[in-house]
C-alpha cells in the first residue's frame, strides 16, 4: 500500500475528490496548511511596513491506496488539481506498511 | 476665552429657553430633555473605549496579542475611572490655575446630584466667565470620564505587542492624573490657559487627539520596534473585529461630538451631522487613495479612514457647516493616510496601530482646519460682532488659525515631555517592554495566561 | 394623503402640549427630550448598518468573503452619506413632484440647525399638507440618512460572494439617488403619491425592506448564481457573528420603528412594544417551523425569524395594537420561512443571504397587514371619523388593504425596472462579477488584498 | 413600604417640576424628556442580552457549544418577551395580593399608550402607595421585559455545555411566570409582601440577580457535572468575544440601574455614576487579588470582576454616594472571585459559567452592603425623618441591614425550591440533559445541527 | 522505527493518549483534519440550497514509536479509539528511518 | 528522496525557513499542530477547576529532498529550531518514493 500526499489549492479540493470516487477511493484525509514555494504571495505593505506574503494557503490531501492503484490516483489528483499556474502543489508518494480501520480491526487492504 | 463651551454660556440659555417656561430664564434648572441626551452620550462614549477601541486595536494586532491589547482598553478604563474619582476630575474641573484645577472635588466632595451644574462656578469676571448647564453634575463629571478613559486607551495602540502589563498600569494612572487633566483643564474649564488664548476645541481635538497620538508617538519611540519588524508578517490577525470597533467608534462618535453640547439642542444635531459627513468623507479619500497607489481598496483603509475623519472633525463639530465637514474629512483621510505610510516609513518609528498617524495627524489636521472653517455664529445666532471672537479665517478672523496653531503645539510639547518623563520612571521601576522570547510567544500567554482559541 | 407622519400634523403638537406650557401650541418649538430621542435613534439605526448588517450578513458568508461583505456595508455607509447630503435628501424630502422632490436642498443649503423642522414647509392646502415636528432639521435629516444607508446595505446580501467591488460603489450610489430617494419621497412626502393614495408606512416596510428586497432579487438574477451553488458547502462560516449582527439589528429596530414617530411620545413607546412582541413571534414560529419540518431548531433559523418579524411590523409599527403585533410577526416567521427554502428552491435562483425572502417578503407581509390591523385611532386619539383614513379592514376601512396592496405593487415594480437597468448599465462600464476564479479563491483577497485570520 | 419607586412617589413630581410649568404638579403629564431616557434604557438592557450575555456566555464555554449557547439568550429572550405580555406583567405589576399581582394586565388589556404610567393605579392608602410617573406604560412594560429576559438568561450559565435545547424552552417559560413574576412583585409592586417589609432593592439585586444566580445554582446541582469537568481543558474558547460581551454588559448596565429611576433625573445621573465605580472597583479587586494568589492578572479576572461590581450596586445604586460605591465594588470583586474559585472548588459543583458566584454572591453582597449605606435622604432630599426609612445603618437605622438579610433568604429559599421543582417535572418530561455522547459532541451539532467555523 | 498516524474522533484524542502513556509513549503530534469516508454528514438543507456535508472534523494523531512498540500501540489505538460505529477512523503504519531531537540532538530510539 | 518532518515551536518558523533556503530547499508546508510531550504546560486553575494544559501549540514543517541533501536539511533545522530549552520538537525523515510537480508534470528530484 502506499500513502499519497498531495499539496493542492484550496479551491480544487472538490474536483479532486470528484476525480478520485470513480477510482474507488473511498476516503481521504484533508489538512489545511500554509505553503511555502515558488509561487510568491504578493509584497504587504501594511500601513508602512513592507513584507513579502510567503506562505499560502493549501491544502494536504492524504489518501492510503493499494499499490497498483497508486499510478491510477497520482494521476488523477494531478490532472484535476492543475491550473497550469504557479502554485499548484506537488504530490508524494510514501511506502505504508500497515492500514487498519478502528471500527472493525479490518487491516490493510479492507481497511481503506 | 473662547472654547467651546462658552458657547453654552450663551447658548444653552437661549436655546432650551425654546422648551421652557419664562422662569427657566432666571435660574438654570435641570432638565429631562438634556439629562436624557447626556446620560444616552456618555454610554456612548463609554462604548467607543470597550468595546470600541479595545476591538478596533485587538482586530489589527497578532492574533497572540488579543487579549492583552483588549485588557490595555477595558482594565484601563477601570483604572481611570477609579483615578478620575478621586483626583483627575478635580484636576480638569476644579476651579483653580491656569494649569490645573485645584482639590476642592477630590473624591467627588459636595457633588451636588439634584441641581443644574455650573462650570466655573464661583467665579466671577464680565462678562460671566461660568458655563451654565441644565443636567446634574454627576452626568457631567460621567461624560468627562468616559473622554479621560477613552483618551488613555487610544495610546496603547503605538506601542502594541510589546508593553508589559504592570507597565501599562503604573504608567496610566500618573499619566492621566498629569497629562490628561492639566491639559483638559487648560483647554476646556474658563480658568485654563488655551481657553483664554480663545483657542476652540468643541469635543477634544487637543485634548483627547492630538494628546493620546504624541503620547503614542514618544511611547514607540521609548519602546523601540517591535522584534521582526519590517520583515515579519505583523498584518491584522482578525479585521472583521477591527471593522467592529471602528463601526463602534463611529457610532459613539455621536456621543463624543454632539454630546459635547451638554444638550439635546440644535447645535448638537448639527455637531452630529458634520461628524457624519467627516468620518465618511476621511474614508472615500482614504480608501480612493489607497485604490489609487496600492491598487486595491483595503477594508483596513475604510476603517482608519473613518477614524481619521471622525478625528479631525473633533474640535471642529460643533463650530462648523457641512460644507465644512467634506472638507475636513476628506484632507483627514489623505493625510493620515499619507503619515500612517510613507511618513512613518520614511522616519522608521514603529507606532503599531498609527496612534500617531490617524489620531495625532488628524487631531491636528482638525484644529488647525478649526481655525480656517469656524463660523461664530453657530452659536451666536444673533451678534456677529461678537461672533467673531468664535470665527476662523474664512468668516473673518485671521488670527484664528495662529491661536489654534499655538493650541497645537502647546498640547504637543507639553505632552511629549510629561509621556517622557513618565515612560523613564516606569522603566525605571519596572521596565516597560517584555523580553524578546515574551514578545515572541505572545502577550496573551505570558502577561496574562491566557490563550485565543 | 395618509402617510404615517401626517400622524404627527396632528398628534404632534396634541402629544407634546402634555409636556410644554401653552405657547408652545401656537408656534412649534425644539423640544428637548424628543431631540434627544431622535439623536440617540438615529445613532440606533446606524448601528443597524455598521456593525448591525455587517456582522449579520459577513456571519453568513463563506470565510473567504468576510471583509469584502463588511465592506458592503461600511464602505456603502460612507458613500451613501455623502449622496444623501449632495442630494439624495433632497430628492426626498425637497418639496415637488408626485414622484420626486426639487433641488431645493442640495449640499444642504439653507439648513436650519436651530429651528423645528416643518416637513413640507411652503405647501399649503387644508387641511395644512406640512409635518410639524419639535425637532432640528439636522436630526431629521441624519434620521432618514440612515435609512437610506440601510437599504443600500441590504441589497447586497443577494449578491454576496460575487460582485465587484468597483460595481457596487458605481451601482449603488445612482441606485439610491434613482431609487431610493424618489419611493422616499412618493411614500413620505406630503407631496407624494403613494402618499396621496393614502397608503400606510409608519417606518419603511415599502421604502427600505420591499425595496431593498426586490433590488436584491433583481441583482442575484442578473449576476446569476454562486459557482457551485447547489453543490458546494456554503454554509455560514461564523454564526456567531451573525448572531451579534441580529442582535444589533433587534436593538437598533427600535431606533428604526420608534424613532419614526419623530417624538418620545406615547406612540414611540407603543411602536417599541409592538416590535418587541414581533420580532419575539417571528423568532419563534420560525424556529418552531423549521423544527417541525427539518428536524433541529437552528440558531440561523432564529435569526432569520427575528428579522423576518421586525420586517413585516416596520410598516405598522405607529398603526396597531400588541396583539395584531402577535399575528404580524408570527405570520412573517412562517410565511418567510417559506419563502426563503420551499420557494427559492423551487424558483431557482440564488439569493444567497436572502434579501429577497426575508426583507422582500416580510415588508410585503407587512404592508398588507398593516392594511388588516391598522387602528387610525391611535393616533386621533379623538376623532373617530377622521381615523377611519387610517384604519384597516378590521376597524371597518375595507379600502386600506387594497390601498396598501397597491402601494406595494408600485414599489416593487419601479424598484424592479430602475435597478435591472441600472445594473445593466454598470455591467456596461465595469462588469458587475468577479471572474470565476477569483470567486473561488474569495473576494477578501482578490477585491481587497486582504484575508481573515 | 419601602422599595426603590417609592422615591418616585415624592421625587418625580419634585425633580420634574424643574423642566415643567406649573400645571405639571397637579396631574402627571408625560414628558418627552424621560421618557426619551426610558426608552434608550429599554434598548440598553435588552442588548446586555442579546448580544450582551450571549456573547459573555458564549465566549467562555467550548467552540462545540457556541451556538447553543447564543441560543439560550436569543431564543429564550423571545420566548420571554412573548411569555411576558400574555401574563408576566400582569403577575409582576397587576394590582393584586402580597405574593403576585391580579390578571387584569394579561395580553396587555386595556394598556394606556398614552397617557402618565401609575405603577399600582387603583390602590389606596395613606401615604398614597401609588408610584406615579411621567411616561407611557408601553414603555414601563418594555423597560421591565428587558429585566424579565436577561434573567432569564443569566440562568444557563451555570448549566452551559449539557442541557438539551428542548428542556430549556420548556423550563423557561413557567419559570418566569411562576418563580420571576412573583419575586419582581413581592419586591416592585407597592402590594407586594417585599416591599411591605421595606427592604430595598433600586434596580434589581434580589429580583435579578440573586433569583437567577439561586436557580442557576439548583440546575447545575440538578443536572449534575459536565463530562470530563476537573480532568479536561474546559477553558475558554474565546474570551475575545466574552471581553466584548462584558463591555456591553457595563455600558449596558447604566440603562439597567440608572433607568431604574424612571426618569431622566438627578437620581439617574448619580445610579450612573456609582455603577460606573463600582464596577471598575470590581474589576479592580479582582485582577489584583487574581495577581496576588496565581500570579498573573487575567483577562477573564477583569471582565468576571467587573460584572460582579456592577451586580453589587444593582440593588444599591439609586440609594448610595460613590464613597460607597467604591466599597461595594472593591468587595464584590474580591468575595466573588473568592466564591467563584476556592468554595466552588471546595463545594465541588460545576456552576460553569458561575452564574452563582457571580450574580447569586455578588447580588447577596450588594443586597446586604445596601442595608449598611443607604442614604435616604438621596431621594427625600427635605425630610431628615421620613429618609430615615430608607437609609442602612452608617446612616442611623439599624434595622435596615436585617431587613435587607430578610428579603436576601426570602427570595433566595423560594427561588430555590421552585426551580427545583420545575426542574423536576420538565426533567419527567422531556428530560433536562443531553446523553454523554451528545455532550461530547457539542450541543451546536446535536441541538441545532450547526457548527461554528 | 515506525510513525504511527492515526485518523480519530475529536472526542477521542484524551483517551487514545491515556491509551498510550502505559506504553511508554512520551509524546505525540496532533493536527485538526477533515475526514471524507464512508461515514456521511447529514444533507444540509440550508435555506434552500441542498448540499452534502461529506468533509466531517477528524483528528490525525503522529507517533513516533521505536519498531517493538508498534503492534502495542496500534492496538491502544484501536481499542481506545472505537466506539463502533461509522468513522472510528484508520491508523497507518509508515517507516521511520531517523529521529532526532532538536534540544539535545540525541538520535533515534532515545529522540522519541 | 526523503521527506523531512519537523515539530518546532511556532515562532521559529522563520528562522528555520531562512536557514533551509541557502541550501537550495525551495519549498516547505507547514502546519499547525498541538503537541503532546514533556514539555508540559502550565497547570490552570480556570475558575475553580483544576487541569493541565497538555497540548502545546507546535508548528509541523514537511520538506521532502533529494537523499543528498538530507543530512544538511536535518542539520539545518536542528540549528535553526535550537532554544535548548524542553519542547524543542523533533525531526523526522522517512522514505519518499515518488515525488510530483502537479503544474508541470515533471516528476522526482525536478518536482521539488
Ligand atoms: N520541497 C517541498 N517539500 C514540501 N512541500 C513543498 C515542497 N516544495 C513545494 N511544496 C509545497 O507545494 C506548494 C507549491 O509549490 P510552488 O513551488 O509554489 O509551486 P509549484 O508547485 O507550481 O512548483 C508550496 O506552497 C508548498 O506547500
Ligand atoms: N483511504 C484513506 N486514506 C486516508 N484517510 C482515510 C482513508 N479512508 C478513510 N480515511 C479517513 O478515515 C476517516 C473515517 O473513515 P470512514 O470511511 O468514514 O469510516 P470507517 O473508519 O468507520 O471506515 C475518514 O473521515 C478519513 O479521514
Ligand atoms: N514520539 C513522538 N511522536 C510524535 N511527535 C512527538 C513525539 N514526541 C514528541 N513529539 C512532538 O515533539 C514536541 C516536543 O516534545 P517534548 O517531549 O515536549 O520536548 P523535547 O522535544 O524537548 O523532548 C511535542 O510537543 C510533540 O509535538
Amino acid at each position: 500500500m502506499k500513502l499519497v500526499m498531495a499539496v493542492i489549492k484550496p479551491f480544487k479540493l472538490d474536483e479532486v475528490r470528484d476525480a478520485l470516487t470513480p477510482l474507488g477511493v473511498q476516503g481521504l484525509t484533508v489538512t489545511e496548511v500554509k505553503g511555502f514555494g515558488r509561487q510568491k504571495g504578493q509584497t504587504e505593505i501594511y500601513r508602512g511596513a513592507e513584507y513579502q506574503v510567503s506562505f499560502l494557503p493549501k491544502l494536504k490531501i492524504e489518501v492510503a491506496v493499494a499499490s497498483e492503484l497508486v499510478d491510477a490516483v497520482v494521476e488523477a489528483i494531478a490532472a484535476s488539481a492543475r491550473t497550469g499556474k504557479i502554485g499548484d502543489g506537488k504530490i508524494f508518494v510514501l511506502d505504508l506498511e500497515r492500514a487498519l480501520r478502528i471500527r472493525t480491526g479490518e487491516t490493510d487492504g479492507s481497511a481503506l | 476665552m473662547t472654547p467651546w463651551m462658552r458657547g453654552a454660556v450663551l447658548a444653552a440659555p437661549m436655546l432650551t429657553l425654546a422648551a421652557l417656561p419664562a422662569l427657566a430664564a432666571d435660574e438654570p434648572k435641570l432638565d429631562a430633555g438634556n439629562t436624557a441626551w447626556m446620560l444616552i452620550a456618555t454610554c456612548l462614549v463609554l462604548m467607543m473605549s470597550i468595546p470600541g477601541v479595545a476591538l478596533f486595536y485587538a482586530g489589527m494586532v497578532r492574533k497572540k496579542t488579543v487579549l492583552a491589547t483588549m485588557m490595555q482598553s477595558f482594565f484601563v478604563a477601570a483604572l481611570i475611572a477609579v483615578t478620575w474619582m478621586v483626583a483627575g476630575y478635580s484636576i480638569a474641573f476644579g476651579n483653580g490655575g491656569l494649569f490645573f484645577g485645584d482639590f476642592s472635588k477630590v473624591m467627588l466632595s459636595g457633588i451636588a446630584w439634584n441641581e443644574p451644574f455650573i462650570l466655573g462656578a464661583g467665579m466671577t469676571g464680565t462678562p460671566d466667565p461660568t458655563v451654565a448647564t441644565t443636567i446634574p453634575e454627576t452626568v457631567f463629571f460621567m461624560f468627562q470620564m468616559a473622554f479621560a478613559i477613552i483618551t488613555a486607551a487610544l495610546i496603547f495602540g503605538a506601542v502594541a505587542d510589546r508593553m508589559k502589563f504592570s507597565a501599562v498600569c503604573l504608567f496610566i494612572v500618573p499619566w492621566s492624573l498629569l497629562v490628561y487633566s492639566p491639559i483638559a483643564h487648560a483647554v476646556w474649564h474658563p480658568a485654563g490657559i488655551i481657553w483664554a488664548w480663545g483657542a476652540l476645541d468643541f469635543a477634544g481635538g487637543t485634548v483627547v487627539h492630538i494628546n493620546a497620538g504624541v503620547a503614542g508617538l514618544v511611547a514607540c519611540l521609548v519602546l523601540g520596534k517591535r522584534v521582526g519588524y519590517g520583515t515579519d508578517n505583523m498584518s491584522p490577525h482578525n479585521l472583521g473585529l477591527a471593522m467592529i470597533g471602528a463601526s463602534l467608534l463611529w457610532v459613539g462618535w455621536f456621543g463624543f461630538n454632539a454630546g459635547s453640547s451638554l444638550a439635546a439642542d440644535g447645535r448638537a444635531g448639527m455637531a452630529m451631522l458634520v461628524t457624519m459627513v467627516a468620518a465618511a468623507m476621511g474614508t472615500i479619500t482614504w480608501v480612493f487613495a489607497e485604490w489609487a497607489m496600492k491598487g486595491k481598496p483595503s477594508a483596513l483603509g475604510a476603517i482608519s479612514g473613518a477614524v481619521a475623519g471622525l478625528v479631525a472633525i473633533t474640535p471642529a463639530s460643533g463650530w462648523v457647516f457641512p460644507g465644512a465637514a467634506l472638507v475636513i474629512g476628506g484632507a483627514a483621510g489623505i493625510i493620515c493616510f499619507w503619515a500612517s505610510t510613507a511618513l512613518k516609513k520614511a522616519l522608521g518609528y514603529d507606532d503599531s496601530l498609527d496612534a500617531f498617524g490617524v489620531h495625532g495627524v488628524g487631531g491636528i489636521v482638525g484644529a488647525l482646519l478649526t481655525g480656517v472653517f469656524a463660523y461664530g455664529m453657530l452659536y451666536k445666532t444673533d451678534d456677529a460682532e461678537a461672533a467673531l471672537a468664535y470665527s476662523g479665517i474664512l468668516y473673518g478672523n485671521p488670527d484664528m488659525l495662529w491661536v489654534q496653531a499655538k493650541s497645537v503645539l502647546a498640547t504637543m510639547a507639553y505632552s511629549a515631555v510629561a509621556t517622557f518623563i513618565l515612560l523613564k520612571i516606569v522603566d525605571a521601576m519596572v521596565g516597560l517592554r517584555v523580553s524578546e522570547e515574551e514578545e515572541r510567544e505572545g502577550l496573551d500567554v505570558t502577561q496574562h495566561g491566557e490563550r485565543l482559541g
